[in-house]
């Protein structure tokens, strides 16, 4: 990516955080334990919200200080902490399946992360330098986010793909100086998970995300394969 | 005195608690057509004031027409949600508690339809789309069964990526226009981004399109993204699947378009017109030929609203003026032609206790009256004179053939098969020898004879007002 | 005055095509008897047979309708009508323009379409044979038979039998391939047309090849005599088309004088004998056909037409 | 004003299926009089306009948004299929006052039979595009509607389906062909399109679409396979309106569009057409002869006529290619002669058909025979209309067979010489048909009337009520009258040659003896007035003298048969047993024929078995790959609908990043 000016102090701690989150996403592909995955997912949301932290002050924008607030609370410690619970109840497998090994994995991280700079990279004449990094880095994380969601068989994981994939816009949307509503949405999104994470408590929904059982799944879909 | 704009926020905003309340299904159901009666006046109403314009609300060519459409459509479907539900009541499918739930979602789904449609704010048009989607989700699940809760889930999941992608998008779109509209509320407003939208970074501009094509492509059940419609509409109670197909699917298309305006006001970016005429193509023949295989008659006429969703992004994604013209035009009809085959399809679900199109033949025979009403509706739907839709069709088609004769023979390809697949299951239920109980519905016909009737019109005559709103539309979207 | 002469001519030409019908008949007979060592029936014997039926009684069967009584007559009248409308002795008489050479073809099968019908109208198996065969071998000679119109028409320019004839003999249209092959064709079909041998044999019963023979096999009395009688007409009619075509000499084409119409009828007459003479010794020549080698029978003659059609184009160029 | 008049009538037929629609049942008899009087006016109406030959248009705000409203133009054409159609819908109406009263259940038929009939006036009153679609779809809705009548039947499920699909299938082809007229910006009014005059790329396309669609609905091979399905399984009075009437329709879609619209054709247009038109025809009447449901032989043979006239349209395209206007004239004139024939005999056809289904509840010739003597009427008038649909002389269909061959002889003047070598070859093709006809005739009537019945249903007839009769009566007088007086029918043509073909044939009415002569007195000629009058004489005197001066004695007697007769009815010729030869000639090369004959060894004593399979090879080659290509792709891609969320994601998350590709490949 393209060489930033060494002398902003500003850029190089935002470039410091966001490229933090960029790599814990990996370390979150890399993981291959659910308690990992939820650890590692509580320190990529700490250091989101001190990216945010960071961003309010450079744009003096107090109120994006609630943003990193709610995310530190809520996908910090609450959110991992009834994910644990989560996992101790209903017994969730503790290896995660893989859908393609880690490895292959990795490599398409690799290639999104690529892909999101390609993306970014002519942007930036009019743009803030500021923002161009910021915006490369969270539609990497976003992107592998989403790759996360699909690369993994079990639903805690997946909630957890989700929420990094949702890391990568709060992310984003606080890097854009003086959007409106930032705040608001960014709770909004914080209960939105929080439903998430109540439907699989509630409704039992294990691997309903995705099951290797297809009758069961058929079962699911008002019409059976007989009807073919 | 409040202007109708509010009262259109209001109304909803008030009814949402109030229903919440109310435990007596009756006074519940008549107070949901109430507040939905009050709702679609209001929207009249905004056709005789003149227009508004507010750093949040706007009121224009563009979408005081699908305020109207959104407004009445879900009036109908309060009267024939409360029939429906009685039903449903008696049955014991549902417990009055989930009814008052019912009730408040609906009017919330209604109000965030709303919003979105009034708000002049790209952000907060993503919050309107967003909660419609949401508190469509919970209805959908509504039945708790395991097929419901199936669905809903995959509806919310799907949905919730929907929703993210859509918001990268607006933070893309915000980013370029803050460059040159300054920061702040004015750098989301609609009109300024169109006029203002020739000095934006065209690079940002298409890749925010990309994010909002998928976000809110999601929403519309465009191919590949549509996994989450054909269950939620065949699992959740039939009023939300009409409104979800006769609405949320036009709201979700109103979104994408409001930004088409603003990259078509923008000639130096990325060509989306391809790309939505790809994505038509694939939705419209992915789900010409997956009609043939339902034996599920809701989950049938889901995928026909991908279809038609698939023609009406086709049609913007060609553009010019006649192309857009059919494309809004498919639009109203297919909001107004799939709601009332959902009306005639409920009440012939609640008769014959069953959704498998195999156990319900011969219905001319038992049911004349809801036998006529579903065909005619799916005769429309097929396109079909005189209805609406083949006047659309009939636009697109001609005009595409002059101009892109290869993706015209592709159009009517898919549309030939849809044809083959609905009109084969419409025999089968139609006619043939009579199946199923044959004791006699209780049923408001109003509102699915009303809606026949407007698409019947509309097929021969358009008032001229209509066609201008849709002609200036047209010429904006390029 | 000009008008009553007018009518005499045509009446006499009706006359004259009905009159010599039986003879024609009979003198191919004979000639037929005497190539196979026989001493045959006597010239004249069809008449006596038609005389003979015409005061039997006519015998029904029960189920028998109104079109098994009616057929006879009008096959007779549509085959009288065709005979009489192609020139024998002279060009331009008073009716000749009313139908052309297509007209012509059409009115026999007019006259085949009641024969068929009257064949299945009492219902035996020996009816609906003749009846199927004989349909299917018009529909294989009416395709040849087009295409030998066709190059006439090419030809002459017009389908007016008459006005062929005048333009035949005074324009110079000299020795044509195409219209030997045209020739050869024609004969072809009215050979089957007619159910002379190879395609059918007159002289025989009880056999299940038979086609004419097994239409007719009920009728009896006056309705027999009148369907012979047709029959001999329509052989009358194929001679004296194969003359006007192709011999059309010796016609009064000009202003009808009475030597002229004398040559005519004289000329005519000696046509009709000289084909009549021919028919036999082919006949004689070649053995009957089983009923599925037909269709290269009259092929043959459709090649030949085509053919025809085809050479003229290359010869003429147009 | 004409065109109001007329857009009246519409308005009155939808009037009363609407009524019909709401009110229930008012009894057959007031619907099928009201429709009678309609049509008598509008035939009435076309008529006049078609001696006066005026040009009269009329715009009502409605129709297309975008279009300044809805069209509609009386001009020559239109007031000849006005006449038409009108002439068809009187006539059934009259039949249908008597034959409707079987319709066990008349709300089925009642309410879409009017609107059948507005919808076939309409499309000929449309002068632009969207109304002139609206009104063909319409159409097809209606009669679909109709063919459902007898729902309960499967056979007649699947035809109706097969009728809807072909026809949506038509009307789209049509819809390409006028976006092509049309232009990018819509100039769907006809009149637009005619001033336009497309490229000759376009227009040749246009041709073709054009074919492809009107042919579908006028029943062109390939295109024919829903007609002999639906239209047998309509009542007959409908059976008669489809096969008649909407087929001509079709032809006059073609014909509009074609010579009017286009303009200025192509001779390979006519080649194309021409060729069509001869298979059409030959392969039509081939499989009509293989049938032996009386009618649905009447459906193939329709196709046969069809066929006949597109050779009449190709030749005048051909002619007016290479500016030959009068030749172009006779063309047309016998095509357009052939369409009011075969509407009227084969109308004729139809209500026999229908009587016979009364009398018998019989459609299958193998059961039925001997008709004619407990039907006499009935048996006299389907006996004229099998004469007029085999070209034979005096009567109408022989005049408009003789026009077109005519018009073919002429051919030789065409320059091309693919056109050259064509023309000779498709009128042996004509010839063929038309002799194949003659014998398909006399299979329908002798197994149908003559013989001996073969089952009690036939032997127990009964005559048809006077309504039904009246109508067959009026169209046998027609098939006469315009047989012996064809000179008024080819003058009443001549505004219509004058506007599509250039040039109008010479003026018939005053040629001495009242005969006809297509382009000059030295080419050809024909009177069948002199010929009917020949041979009424010629056959009554000859009966009169035999009976005179020979005798009329007269003995009724058993069968002889050639000495030992079977007086079994199932001796007889049965349908398939006549056509088996010509099965045998034709058979194994044009469809394939499929015979299983089991017969038992001498001293067996079970039956022996002889079956026959004849299988349309449009199905074989066309159509049936095609369905089970549909099915097969639908089922590959129905497990889509089997997914697990992840999976669903997975396809998000690739249409994602393709698009994204896509932008940063996009510089």
């Amino acid at each position: 990516m393209g060489r930033a000016p060494v002398s902003s102090l500003a850029f190089d701690i935002a470039h410091l955080l966001a490229g933090g989150m960029l790599v814990l996403s990996f370390v979150l592909l890399y993981q291959d334990r659910v308690t990992a995955v939820l650890n590692v997912f509580a320190l990529q949301a700490t250091a989101l919200a001190l990216s945010v932290a960071w961003q309010s002050v450079v744009q003096n924008a107090p109120h994006l200080i609630v943003t990193a607030t709610v995310a530190l609370a809520v996908k910090g410690f609450i959110i991992p902490a009834a994910l644990h619970r989560i996992v101790r109840r209903l017994d969730v497998h503790r290896e995660i399946e893989q859908v393609i090994g880690g490895g292959p994995t990795m490599l398409a991280g690799l290639g999104l992360v690529a892909l999101s700079i390609l993306l970014v990279q002519p942007v930036g004449e009019r743009a803030g330098i500021i923002v161009r990094e910021d915006l490369a880095f969270a539609l990497a994380v976003v992107l592998l986010g989403l790759l996360m969601m699909i690369t993994r068989r079990n639903a805690v994981t997946q909630i957890v793909g989700f929420m990094s994939l949702e890391n990568g816009l709060v992310l984003a949307a606080t890097g854009a100086k003086g959007m409106p509503l930032v705040v608001e949405i960014s709770v909004a999104f914080s209960i939105l998970i929080a439903f998430i994470v109540f439907g699989v408590f509630v409704f039992r929904i294990r691997e309903r995300f995705d099951t290797v059982d297809v009758s069961a799944l058929d079962s699911f879909r008002g019409e059976r394969r007989d009807h073919i | 005195m409040i202007a109708p704009v509010d009262l259109l926020l209001v109304i909803p905003a008030v009814a949402i608690p109030v229903l919440a309340l109310v435990t007596s299904y009756r006074l519940g159901a008549a107070l949901n057509v109430l507040a939905c009666a009050l709702t679609c006046a209001a929207g009249v109403a905004l056709l005789f004031g003149e227009r508004v314009r507010s750093e949040l609300l706007i009121v224009d060519d563009f979408n005081i027409f699908f305020i109207v459409l959104t407004t009445f459509v879900g009036f109908t479907t309060s009267i024939f949600s409360a029939t429906y539900i009685a039903h449903e009541l008696e049955i014991g499918r549902i417990t009055p508690v989930f009814l008052r739930f019912y009730h408040a979602m609906f009017q919330a789904m209604l109000g965030a339809m709303n919003v979105a449609l009034l708000a002049n704010n790209i952000g907060l048009m993503w919050v309107g789309v967003e909660v419609a989607t949401l508190s469509t989700v919970m209805m959908v699940g509504i039945y708790r069964t395991p097929e419901a809760i199936e669905a809903a889930w995959k509806y919310f999941i799907l949905g919730s990526v929907g929703i993210g992608l859509a918001f990268f998008g607006t933070i893309l779109i915000y980013l370029t226009a803050q460059e040159v509209l300054g920061e702040g509320l004015s750098a989301m407003a609609w009109d300024l981004l169109a006029q203002n939208a020739g000095r934006f970074d065209p690079r940002l501009m298409s890749l925010a399109f990309v994010f909002l094509l998928v976000g809110y492509g999601t929403k519309m059940g465009l191919a590949p993204f549509h996994a989450w419609l054909p269950d939620a509409h065949a699992e959740g109670p039939t009023p939300i699947s009409a409104v979800l197909s006769g609405l949320l699917l036009n709201v979700a298309l109103y979104a994408l378009l409001r930004f088409k305006m603003v990259l078509a006001a923008n000639p130096s970016t990325l060509n989306v017109g391809a790309i939505m005429m790809a994505l038509g193509l694939i939705s419209l023949i992915f789900a010409a030929f997956m009609l043939y295989r339902r034996r599920d008659i809701k989950r049938l006429f889901a995928y026909s609203s991908i279809e038609h969703m698939g023609i009406a992004t086709f049609a913007f994604g060609i553009g010019g003026p006649l192309a857009n013209f059919a494309g809004l035009l498919h639009m109203t009809m297919h909001s107004l032609t799939k709601s009332a085959i959902f009306f005639a399809v409920g009440h012939i679900a609640q008769v014959k206790g069953t959704q498998r199109i195999a156990d319900m033949g011969g219905l001319s025979v038992t049911h004349p009256v809801l036998a006529t009403g579903l065909a005619l509706g799916v005769l429309a739907i097929a396109g079909l004179p005189p209805f609406g839709i083949f006047a659309s069709e009939f636009m697109l088609v001609s005009s595409t053939f002059a101009r892109q004769p290869v993706l015209a023979l592709l159009l009517i390809v898919g549309l030939l098969v849809a044809f083959g697949a609905l009109i084969l299951r419409l025999q089968e239920i139609v006619f043939g020898p009579p199946k199923g109980p044959k004791d006699p519905v209780k049923a408001s016909y109003l509102p699915l004879f009303i809606h026949l009737a407007l698409v019947l019109v509309a097929g021969l005559w358009l008032p001229g007002e209509v066609v201008r709103w849709f002609r200036a539309v047209a010429t904006l979207l390029g | 005055m000009a008008l009553i002469l007018e009518l005499a001519l045509q009446g006499l030409q009706m006359v004259l095509v009905v009159a010599i019908a039986p003879l024609v008949l009979g003198i191919t007979r004979k000639v037929r008897a005497h190539l196979l060592r026989r001493i045959g029936p006597p010239v004249l014997q069809p008449y006596r047979d038609i005389w003979k039926l015409m005061h039997k009684e006519a015998v029904l069967a029960h189920n028998a309708s109104w079109i098994y009584r009616v057929a006879p007559y009008c096959i007779f009248a549509v085959t009288w009508v065709a005979a009489a409308l192609i020139p024998t002795y002279a060009t331009g008489l008073l009716f000749s323009w009313s139908a052309d050479l297509i007209a012509i073809v059409a009115l026999l099968g007019t006259a085949r379409f009641a024969l068929a019908l009257a064949g299945m109208d009492v219902g035996t198996a020996f009816g609906g044979i003749g009846s199927s065969r004989e349909m299917m071998i018009a529909s294989l000679a009416e395709p040849a038979m087009l295409l030998i119109v066709f190059t006439v028409a090419l030809v002459a320019g017009t389908t007016q039998l008459s006005a062929i004839a005048t333009i035949f003999t005074t324009a110079p249209v000299g020795l044509r391939v195409s219209l030997g092959l045209a020739l050869f064709a024609l004969m072809f079909v009215g050979i089957a047309e007619n159910a002379r041998i190879p395609i059918d044999n007159p002289a025989t019963h009880l056999e299940l090849t038979m086609v004419h023979e097994a239409m007719v096999l009920e009728y009896s009395g006056r309705h027999l005599a009148m369907i012979e009688a047709a029959a001999a007409l329509k052989l009358v009619l194929y001679f004296s088309l194969i003359a006007c075509l192709f011999v059309p000499f010796g016609m009064a084409t000009g202003d009808k004088t009475a030597g002229a119409i004398a040559l005519g009828a004289a000329v005519y007459l000696a046509k009709i004998l000289v084909l009549a003479l021919l028919l036999p010794i082919g006949e004689t020549s070649v053995a009957k056909m089983r009923v599925f080698r037909y269709p290269i029978f009259l092929g043959g003659a459709f090649a030949a037409a085509a053919l025809a059609v085809f050479l003229l184009f290359v010869s003429r160029g147009f | 004003m004409a065109v109001t008049i007329g857009l009246w009538c519409v308005a009155a037929l939808f009037a009363v299926s609407l009524l019909t629609l709401v009110r229930g049942p008012f009894g057959t008899a007031f619907v099928y009089g009201a429709t009678l009087v309609i049509s008598l006016m509008a035939l009435a109406l076309g008529l006049t306009e078609l001696i006066g030959a005026r040009v009269s248009t009329v715009a009502l705000p409605l129709g297309l948004p975008i279009l300044d409203g809805a069209h509609f133009r009386i001009d020559a054409l239109t007031a000849f299929f006005l006449t038409v159609v009108n002439l068809g819908g009187a006539t059934t109406s009259l039949y249908a006052i008597g034959y409707g009263r079987h319709e066990e259940a008349p709300m089925r038929v009642l309410p879409f039979y009017p609107a059948f009939l507005a919808a076939m006036n309409l499309v000929v009153l449309a002068d632009d595009a969207f109304v002139f679609l609206l009104s063909w779809e319409l159409m097809s809705l209606a009669s679909w509607a109709i063919v459902l009548a007898h729902h309960r039947d499967p056979a007649n499920m699947r035809a109706a389906y097969i009728y809807l699909v072909m026809a949506s299938f038509g009307t789209l082809a049509l819809l390409l062909a006028f976006g092509l007229l049309a232009g990018a910006d819509g100039g769907y009014a006809f009149a637009a399109m005619r001033a336009a005059g497309p490229a000759p790329l376009a227009a040749g396309l246009a041709v073709i679409l054009v074919l492809v669609g009107a042919g579908s609905k006028a029943g062109l091979v390939p295109l024919h396979v829903w007609l002999p399905l639906a239209h047998p399984a309509a009542p007959s009075h409908v059976s008669a309106l489809l096969s008649g009437v909407m087929t001509k329709v079709g032809v006059y879609g073609f014909v509009r569009v074609v010579f009017d619209l286009i303009g200025a054709p192509t001779p390979w247009s006519g080649l194309v057409v021409l060729t069509l038109g001869g298979i059409t025809a030959t392969l039509g009447v081939l499989y009509a002869l293989m049938q032996h449901d009386l009618k649905r032989l009447l459906a193939y043979h329709t196709v046969e006529n069809i066929g006949i006239i597109f050779i009449g349209l190709g030749l005048a395209l051909a002619f007016r290619a290479n500016g030959m206007d009068v030749a172009a004239a006779l063309a047309l004139t016998a095509a357009l002669f052939h369409v009011f024939n075969h509407s009227v005999f084969k109308s004729l056809l139809f209500f026999g058909a229908g009587a016979v289904l009364n009398a018998t509840g019989e459609r299958d010739m193998e059961r039925l025979g001997g008709l004619i003597h407990r039907m006499p009427q009935t048996a006299i008038v389907f006996l004229i209309g099998c004469m007029a649909i085999s070209a034979l002389p005096p009567l109408n269909g022989f005049v408009s067979e003789w026009l077109t061959f005519q018009a073919i002889l002429v051919s030789p003047q065409l320059p091309q010489w693919g056109l050259k070598l064509a023309v000779p070859a498709v009128g042996a093709l004509l010839a063929l048909s038309a002799a194949l006809a003659a014998a398909c005739f006399v299979k329908a009537f002798g197994v149908t009337f003559l013989g001996r019945p073969r089952t009690p249903a036939a032997a127990n007839a009964s005559e048809v009520d006077g309504f039904s009769l009246a109508a067959m009566f009026i169209l046998a007088g027609l098939c006469v009258v315009a047989g012996v007086l064809p000179g008024f029918v080819i003058d009443a043509l001549a505004p219509v040659a004058k506007a599509l073909a250039g040039d109008v044939m010479p003026k018939q009415v005053g040629v001495p003896w009242m005969s006809i002569v297509p382009i000059g007195e030295s080419r050809s000629s024909y009177n069948g007035l002199i010929i009917l009058a020949f041979l009424i004489c010629l056959g009554t005197l000859t009966a009169l003298a035999i009976h005179r001066f020979a005798t009329r004695a007269t003995r009724r007697s058993a069968i002889w048969d050639c000495g030992f007769p079977l007086d079994a009815p199932q001796t007889q010729y049965t349908s398939s047993s006549f056509a088996m030869p010509i099965r045998r000639v034709f058979g194994t090369v044009v469809f394939g024929v499929h015979e299983v004959v089991d017969m038992p060894r001498p001293g067996e004593t079970r039956a022996g078995h002889f079956a026959v399979r004849v299988i349309d090879p449009a199905w074989r080659f066309g159509y049936g790959p095609l369905a089970r290509a549909v099915a097969s792709l639908s089922l590959r891609l129905n497990h889509f609908q089997f997914l697990t969320i992840r999976q669903y994601l997975t396809l998000v998350f690739c249409g994602l990043i393709l698009l994204l590709i896509v932008v940063a490949a996009w510089r």
